[in-house]
């Protein structure tokens, strides 16, 4: 039982990856990282589940708190960008480099 | 006993939320005074500051506790925002708040006992930065922001799968090493997201964007204070590894300082030379701790570690201060500077000595203890690497004091260009400008006298090198 | 209490420096103070030479086994005497130029830096010492250098931090080499002693390294030509003079007493990597062009020749070494001088560029050609003394290197007198030119006199110098 | 310490004080008075040598410390004075010899701008000459023996403005600095063995030195004495260190300095006779030189030239003596050379002085026996010296080694007789071209004056001495005895028998009668044969060959040293680590590039960090 949970946490976990790593939009990638952190959550949750511990659930939602905060100033920041009439793309963020 | 655990955290947030206050009380037509947020926080991390030095050692309540490494490099990040509040450009209240914020963060980190408390801690202490980066309007600082955030939440999504991987393993989010593979693959994920806090080179990108587009004191503040809190989580996770991250951690060390230290040579921007530097520093604290982990945790290695970051608070923090005030940003800027204004360029030569390890600086000290614990850890080839990165970075840090002192000062119009960035601070307030100029003095003044400070130091650590 | 007395030697002119940077007249201070330094060096010669400052090894250290640990014996206060007097003779030689106060107090600094090198009896202490040297010696190069100044000085100061990275590992590995074998955390010269075998020789080769790049030996050589070029004149007498000296010394100091055994060990190699240095530093002589960077490769054949007498280990061979280390400060010391003040009238330094200089400027020639003889080895003056006695060391321990000796002997005539003559005698070179250079003024003359006084003195009667150096290196002899 | 006598004392004293008081007080203030306090000193030194030579004649001898010089522990080199017969004899001539030819220069050099330069230079190798000779170990030797050579690099450069006399002077010190080679490294060598280089000590023990490293003793000996003496392979630097003043060329080239090399083989002598066949490879040395040089010296135009290469030959003659065993007839010759050279050079010197240039060539003179009787009265007694006719020093001295010769028999018979012959045939000729009968070729000087008296005194004294030192022999035999060590032969010095000298005489009189036929009776032969065959001159005047060898070393020698100095060091060396920050920048520029500024470059290479992390882990 607990090899499927891991499994689709994995694979969800990839799959936010690819998310993050290859799409441009900025909010794809937004996506992705959510889903990662999702995954990662979902893992933690079972586990807690099967050695019966409360901590581990106490931690997932914890996790999740900490997700939604993340999420708030992701979005503000993305936001900022498309005001700025900037597309939000990731490869039209380039004037920093060298 | 726990309670004296929590004061520091306790103080910091009362901190943050008496300055949120005084900003709600502020109407649009009466703006709060200047530097009253700034004040209030700064006290605050003050009496943080006093009451950490005072916590006595190793509690171990469940969720909290603090050892001697913690509680040391808590005082160095706790340090590190006083010149920040100090220098930054008064706005409304909200960054001081944010730094706050940060500072709760990197409390936690130090003093957590668990694993779910350093993956708070580590978020807590990243995202108020994402913020700051984000704080000057440019189009540059806002892609720095956009940047940061997406690769500091990757990193915590990895951190968070490690934390997974290792509670299935440990059953338990204590701070406690976990057998078998699964437990091995998790602390890995674990320390890859803390290498990317610190820098290290594969994981490095962001870090030079980051640095040059946010105003020099905030980038002050993330290579001193935000790089000490990721050197303990680094130093907190390798304690749990058994063997096979700790013999990769020195190579990666090796890997960083040599790039960070050829990457920098070419820069013409300030602040992208100095994040590049501090990248190459970010090496020598891998080193310290990977010196740490192999000797069992020794006590001398983490004085090694600790006194590295209070240096190179006093050095890199000083650098970055030094851009602040005198407003130059590319190296055309700097020839010549020794003609023009000796002092300023007094000041940057003795920080830039330091930063390289030329002897009779805080600089060298430190470089020295890092060599010397690493030796002991029997890690001879990364010493050798580091050497030679030494020598590289030399490259550039005499190559500043080269153009500053043995060139023609460049065109008017060029020293004109830096001057009015300095001249829009000055006019504001000139006293501030003079106030910021002796607070680089003092770093400065700081990392010679510093030299001498692992002997005063050495019995804090139970004899040192004994 | 000694150790009071020799922390005034070296801090004495740091305050010298400082005050110089703060007033205006900066060249009344620091000849001043570097008298007083001079002086003070006097001072200390019954004490030091007689060893009642000789500190016990005691176990009682800052940390890590490091202490504030001075020693003064007759090696050390020779070298430092030397050093106070040619940054006396460098001061009053830039009397009449309009340097910055920077320059005056660089030359205080780079006095005490170097006293405090030669007086250090702590490892960690000698190696701070080392590399704090380089810091005034670096802006002395680059801020009033010639055209090339900035390439040279950087050059400079990497070529020696590469060799000092591995002096500072060398020397974490002796004392943790040594604290594993006796359990005492010590950085002290006098009590480490080195492992054997392999790691004895890593060791080794990773200080000897540090060493060789000040000495310098041959393939780490390549800054001393730039370096001296684009020095200032009175930049150049004090590289000369006492920086190149730091190698040898670090040899015969750390390495010897260090690596006993060792280092007898070794004398084949060493022999030879010396020999090179006498030779090949000969041959790129007689290539050059330009004065400077021939007195700059003769400096490399010099110092190979204190190599040669310092490795053999014999009486002879050891004091004819230190002694050399003595001589090549006066006698290149004096050659800078000249050239630098040949450089004030002429603004040349080609080969090329002057002649038929004796009719203008008679005690110009003299003193030069005095130097010269010196610098060759001509029997009466201070260097035949010095390079005799190292290839006698030589010649009892490995014959066959003294040929290598030998031949650099014969060949120091071969390159430095062509160029004297180019200069002074020959009529070829550019007329306009050598029109402009008049003779040397009272000043300038005085202090020549007073050197080439040393060397007549020092090649006649040598035994009281030698009497000096004796007590350290006769511990040092093994055969 | 053994008393030393108050004269040896004054020996070194009385120079010094000369030349300091020349050098600070009269030269600054009264330039021309610095001859003053030098000649002085010489007076002193002469009466020295003069009491010396009788304390060695009544039997007594001394080698004693002054002061340790190098000292090392119980090791130490001294700083001493060695006071026996070979010293004290050779020493006497060179002082008088030295005295009178200072007299000379006073003349000579009046009115040159260099004057006080001159003779302080002249009395400070004045000095060292004397200190070589007295000194009692062979690292003092050493110390005056370069003395000796960095004073002729002086002086020989003494008149800077010629390009041909600075030429001249650096040849000549780097030649003798590659002779001196061997002697630093014999010394090493002994000094190597023995931490000892005492004349005394080495005489004791000279027998327990083992012959191997006594033959390369041996051989750097005369490997010095060869540059110092212009035996065969060294002997170039001589003829061009002519172009010097002539009391230069006299003193240095004739009288003394020369006589340094034979000196030191003489020294050194217990130590190379116990070689089986070195002393017969000094004697073949002397010969070849001899011969040769004499056959340059008939060639030469220049009047010092020839004389230059008479000196070469007789200095070939003398270590030729030395070679068959002969020793005192080596120094006997040693010292009747001295005078009569002296005179030749300083005829010589007046003839150019008259001429008003610094040298003159056979086509510049002719029959100048009436205008100069007195100098043709000198040449004539210093030519016949030289030629060995009787009743002069020349023939006793010649023929004492004639006499050896004779007893060795064979080879050395004949060069003897040739030799004899030679020179004869060139001095005759010089004889001749000078002062006998004017040739259509020769315009002869407009006024040839005889010389002021100054000069021309000195002169009339050396040439009486060229003829009475001839009857010293029998006392110089026995001055040599004293200080000998036991186990050589002691030196003696027979009466040349009836044949051999009448052997002899006839050589020489058939070489003068060949001169007077080729330059009296055929007077221009002389320069027919240089326009008929230009080749064959230019061949003697390239000393057949031998002049172009060291001219083919020095320019391999630069050649080598440029490949090394700017080429290996500069171009290749030096440019590769300049290169190295080359590489640094392009690394550099690399390693900026691979921050290519986007972000989900930046999150790649997070995630490839991670993954190579996680790999390492789960490897492990």
């Amino acid at each position: 039982m607990s090899a499927v949970v891991w499994a689709v946490s994995g694979m969800l976990f990839l799959l936010g990856l690819a998310a993050v790593v290859l799409r441009r939009q900025l909010l794809a990638m937004f996506l992705g990282l959510e889903l990662m952190v999702v995954a990662a959550a979902l893992a933690l949750g079972h586990e807690a589940g099967r050695a019966g511990l409360a901590e581990g659930l106490v931690a997932v939602l914890l996790v999740l708190a900490v997700a939604a905060a993340e999420a708030v100033v992701g979005l503000t920041l993305v936001l900022r960008v498309h005001w700025s009439g900037r597309p939000t793309e990731a490869d039209a963020l380039r004037e920093l480099r060298g | 006993m726990t309670a004296m655990l929590w004061l520091p955290i306790a103080v910091l947030s009362a901190g943050a939320l008496s300055v949120l206050a005084i900003g709600m009380g502020a109407t649009p037509g009466r703006p709060i005074p200047c530097g009253l947020a700034k004040g209030v926080a700064a006290a605050a991390v003050l009496l943080a500051l006093v009451l950490s030095a005072m916590t006595p050692e190793a509690v171990r309540p469940p969720l909290l506790r603090l050892d001697m490494l913690g509680g040391s490099i808590q005082l160095v990040f706790l340090a590190a925002a006083m010149p920040l509040l100090f220098v930054m450009t008064p706005g409304d209240e909200v960054p001081p708040a944010l730094v706050l914020g940060s500072l709760i963060g990197m409390a936690l980190v130090a003093a957590a006992g668990s694993l779910l408390m350093l993956f708070i801690g580590l978020e807590l202490m990243s995202v108020p930065a994402y913020l700051l980066v984000a704080r000057s309007r440019s189009t540059r600082a806002m892609e720095a922001s956009v940047k940061y955030f997406f690769a500091g939440s990757a990193a915590g999504a990895l951190f968070l799968m490690g934390m997974a991987l290792h509670f299935s393993a440990a059953h338990s989010l204590d701070l406690a090493s976990a057998p078998g593979p699964l437990g091995e693959a998790g602390l890995a994920l674990m320390i890859a997201a803390a290498l990317f806090k610190l820098g290290a080179v594969p994981l490095h990108f962001w870090l030079p964007d980051v640095y040059e587009a946010s105003d020099p004191e905030l980038a002050g503040f993330f290579s001193t204070g935000l790089k000490a809190a990721a050197a303990l989580l680094l130093a907190r996770l390798a304690g749990l590894s058994q063997g096979p991250i700790l013999s990769i951690l020195p190579w990666a060390a090796a890997l960083t300082i040599l790039f960070g230290a050829v990457v920098a040579l070419r820069q013409q921007k300030l602040q992208r030379l100095l994040a590049y530097s501090s990248i190459s520093h970010a090496g020598f604290m891998m080193l310290a701790v990977a010196a740490w982990a192999r000797q069992g945790q020794a006590s001398s290695a983490a004085g090694a570690l600790f006194f590295y970051l209070a240096a190179y608070l006093f050095m890199s923090g000083g650098a970055f201060l030094w851009l602040k005030v005198s407003g130059f940003s590319s190296r055309e800027q700097l020839k010549g500077l020794g003609r023009v204004r000796p002092a300023d360029a007094a000041v940057l030569s003795v920080l830039l000595l330091a930063l390289a390890g030329i002897p009779p600086t805080a600089g060298f000290a430190a470089k020295f203890l890092v060599f010397w614990e690493a030796f002991k850890a029997g890690l001879y080839v990364p010493l050798v690497l580091a050497g030679l990165g030494a020598l590289l970075s030399l490259g550039y840090y005499l190559g500043l004091i080269r153009d500053m002192y043995f060139d023609e000062p460049m065109t008017a119009k060029v020293i004109s260009e830096g001057r009015q960035d300095l001249d829009t601070a000055a006019s504001s307030s000139v006293e501030a400008a003079l106030g910021q100029r002796a607070l680089v003095a003092a770093f400065a003044v700081l990392t010679v006298l510093l030299v001498v400070m692992p002997w005063l130091v050495d019995g804090l650590w139970a004899g040192g090198g004994r | 209490m000694s150790q009071g007395w020799l922390t005034l030697f070296w801090v004495l002119p740091a305050v010298g420096g400082l005050i110089a940077l703060i007033n205006r007249q900066g060249r009344w201070t620091s000849l001043v103070f570097s008298l007083a330094t001079a002086l003070y060096g006097l001072l200390l010669l019954g004490p030091a030479s007689s060893g009642a400052w000789h500190v016990p090894v005691s176990s009682s250290s800052l940390a890590f086994g490091i202490s504030y640990l001075l020693d003064c014996d007759g090696l050390s206060l020779s070298l430092c005497w030397l050093t106070a007097f040619l940054t006396v003779v460098c001061v009053i030689a830039s009397w009449n130029k309009d340097f910055s106060r920077g320059y005056w107090a660089a030359f205080l600094f780079l006095e005490s830096a170097l006293i405090g090198v030669f007086l250090a009896r702590d490892l960690f202490l000698f190696f701070v010492f080392w590399e704090a040297v380089l810091i005034p010696m670096f802006f002395i190069i680059g801020l009033w250098g010639m055209e090339g100044r900035r390439h040279a000085a950087m050059k400079f100061f990497l070529f020696t931090f590469f060799g000092s990275i591995f002096l500072l590992l060398g020397s974490i590995a002796l004392v943790t080499r040594h604290h594993a074998a006796t359990g005492v955390w010590t950085w002290d010269m006098v009590a480490l002693k080195g492992p054997s075998g392999t790691a004895g020789i890593l060791i080794f080769a990773a200080m000897a390294l540090g060493f060789a790049v000040k000495i310098p030996l041959v393939p780490l050589h390549t800054w001393l030509p730039d370096a001296h070029t684009e020095a200032p004149a009175a930049g150049s007498v004090m590289l000369a003079g006492v920086l190149l000296k730091m190698g040898v010394y670090g040899f015969l100091r750390v390495l010897w007493p260090v690596f006993p055994q060792l280092s007898l060990e070794l004398m084949p190699w060493l022999m030879l990597l010396a020999g090179v240095n006498v030779v090949y530093g000969a041959l790129c002589a007689m290539a050059q062009k330009d004065l400077k960077r021939l007195i700059a490769y003769s400096s490399v054949a010099h110092l190979g020749f204190c190599l040669l007498g310092v490795v053999s280990r014999t009486p002879e061979g050891l004091l004819g070494g230190s002694l050399q280390l003595l001589n090549h400060g006066i006698t290149t010391g004096a050659l800078f001088l000249l050239v630098g003040f040949l450089y004030d009238r002429g603004h040349r330094r080609g080969l090329g560029d002057y002649g038929a200089l004796y009719k203008r400027a008679p005690w110009l020639t003299f003193f030069f050609g005095f130097a010269t003889m010196a610098s060759v080895g001509l029997p009466g003056l201070n260097g035949f003394v010095g390079e005799f006695m190292s290839l006698i060391g030589v010649a009892r321990v490995l014959p066959r290197f003294v040929f290598v000796g030998v031949l650099g002997v014969m060949m120091s005539a071969a390159y430095a007198l062509p160029a004297y003559q180019s200069v002074f005698w020959d009529a070829e070179g550019k007329a306009s030119v050598s029109a402009i250079v008049t003779d040397l003024d009272r000043r300038e003359a005085g202090l020549l006199w007073v050197l080439c006084g040393a060397m007549l003195a020092i090649g006649l009667y040598p035994a009281p110098l030698l009497r000096v150096l004796e007590p350290f290196l006769l511990g040092l002899v093994s055969r | 310490m053994i008393h030393i006598p108050s004269a040896v004392i004054l020996l070194f004293a009385a120079p010094l004080a000369a030349l300091a008081v020349g050098f600070f007080v009269t030269r600054p203030y009264k330039p021309e008075w610095t001859h003053i306090p030098v000649l002085l000193s010489c007076a002193v030194v002469c009466a020295c040598a003069a009491y010396l030579a009788a304390f060695v004649y009544s039997g007594r001898g001394l080698d004693g410390t002054l002061f340790r010089w190098m000292v090392a522990g119980d090791w130490d080199v001294p700083f001493g004075v060695r006071i026996d017969g070979i010293g004290v004899s050779v020493l006497a001539m060179v002082s008088l010899v030295g005295a009178l030819i200072h007299l000379y220069a006073v003349g000579y050099m009046k009115g040159d701008p260099g004057f006080a330069r001159f003779f302080l230079l002249f009395h400070l190798f004045y000095l060292s000459m004397i200190g070589l000779l007295i000194s009692n170990n062979y690292v003092q030797l050493y110390l005056f023996w370069e003395l000796v050579g960095v004073c002729s690099y002086f002086l020989i450069g003494f008149w800077m403005h010629k390009p041909a006399a600075r030429r001249a002077a650096l040849q000549a010190f780097l030649t003798l600095r590659v002779a001196d080679l061997g002697l630093m490294l014999a010394v090493l060598i002994l000094m190597g063995l023995y931490r000892n280089t005492r004349f005394a000590a080495l005489y004791a023990v000279a027998g327990g030195i083992p012959t191997g490293v006594l033959a390369l003793l041996g051989v750097l000996f005369v490997w010095a004495a060869a540059g110092k003496s212009a035996l065969f392979p060294l002997y170039f630097w001589l003829p061009d260190a002519m172009e010097g003043p002539s009391p230069v060329s006299a003193l240095m080239h004739a009288a003394t300095m020369v006589t340094a090399g034979i000196f030191l083989l003489v020294r050194s002598w217990p130590l190379i006779c116990v070689v089986p066949g070195l002393p017969e490879f000094i004697a073949v040395v002397g010969a070849v030189t001899a011969i040769l040089a004499a056959v340059l010296a008939s060639t030469q135009t220049d009047l010092k030239r020839i004389l230059a290469y008479s000196t070469v030959s007789h200095l070939g003659l003398m270590a030729f003596g030395l070679g068959l065993g002969q020793v005192t007839a080596g120094v006997f010759h040693l010292v009747t050379h001295g005078f009569f050279k002296a005179v030749l050079f300083l005829c010589a010197g007046i003839l150019a002085h008259a001429a008003g240039k610094s040298t003159v060539s056979v086509s510049e003179v002719g029959g100048l026996r009436r205008k100069m009787p007195l100098t043709f009265l000198c040449f004539l007694v210093a030519a016949l010296s030289l030629g060995g006719f009787p009743l002069t020093a020349g023939f006793y001295s010649k023929d004492a080694i004639l006499d050896a010769a004779f007893a060795h028999g064979g080879w050395a018979a004949a060069a003897g007789l040739a030799i004899a012959a030679g020179s004869a045939f060139y001095i005759s000729r010089m004889l001749f071209l000078t002062f006998f009968g004017s040739r259509p070729e020769q315009k002869p000087i407009e006024h040839p004056h005889e010389a002021p008296p100054v000069m021309i005194v000195p002169v009339l004294f050396l040439s009486a001495g060229a003829v009475s030192v001839g009857w010293l022999g029998r006392g110089l035999a026995r001055m040599l005895g004293s200080g000998w060590p036991k186990s050589v032969p002691a030196p003696a010095l027979e009466g040349p028998t009836s044949v051999v000298s009448s052997a002899g005489l006839a050589a020489a009189a058939l070489g003068a009668a060949g001169a007077y036929w080729l330059t009296m009776l055929r007077p221009s032969w002389d320069w027919q044969w240089r326009r008929r065959r230009p080749g064959l001159e230019a061949l003697f005047f390239d000393d057949l060959g031998w002049r172009r060898v060291p001219v083919a070393c020095v320019t391999a020698a630069v050649w080598f040293a440029d490949k090394v100095g700017r080429v290996l060091d500069r171009d290749c060396w030096d440019a590769a680590i300049e290169g190295s920050t080359g590489v640094c920048r392009r690394v550099s520029e690399a390693g900026s590039r691979l921050a290519t500024g986007s972000l989900s470059d930046s999150l790649w290479w997070v995630m490839i960090g991670a993954a190579a992390l996680l790999a390492w882990a789960a490897l492990r």
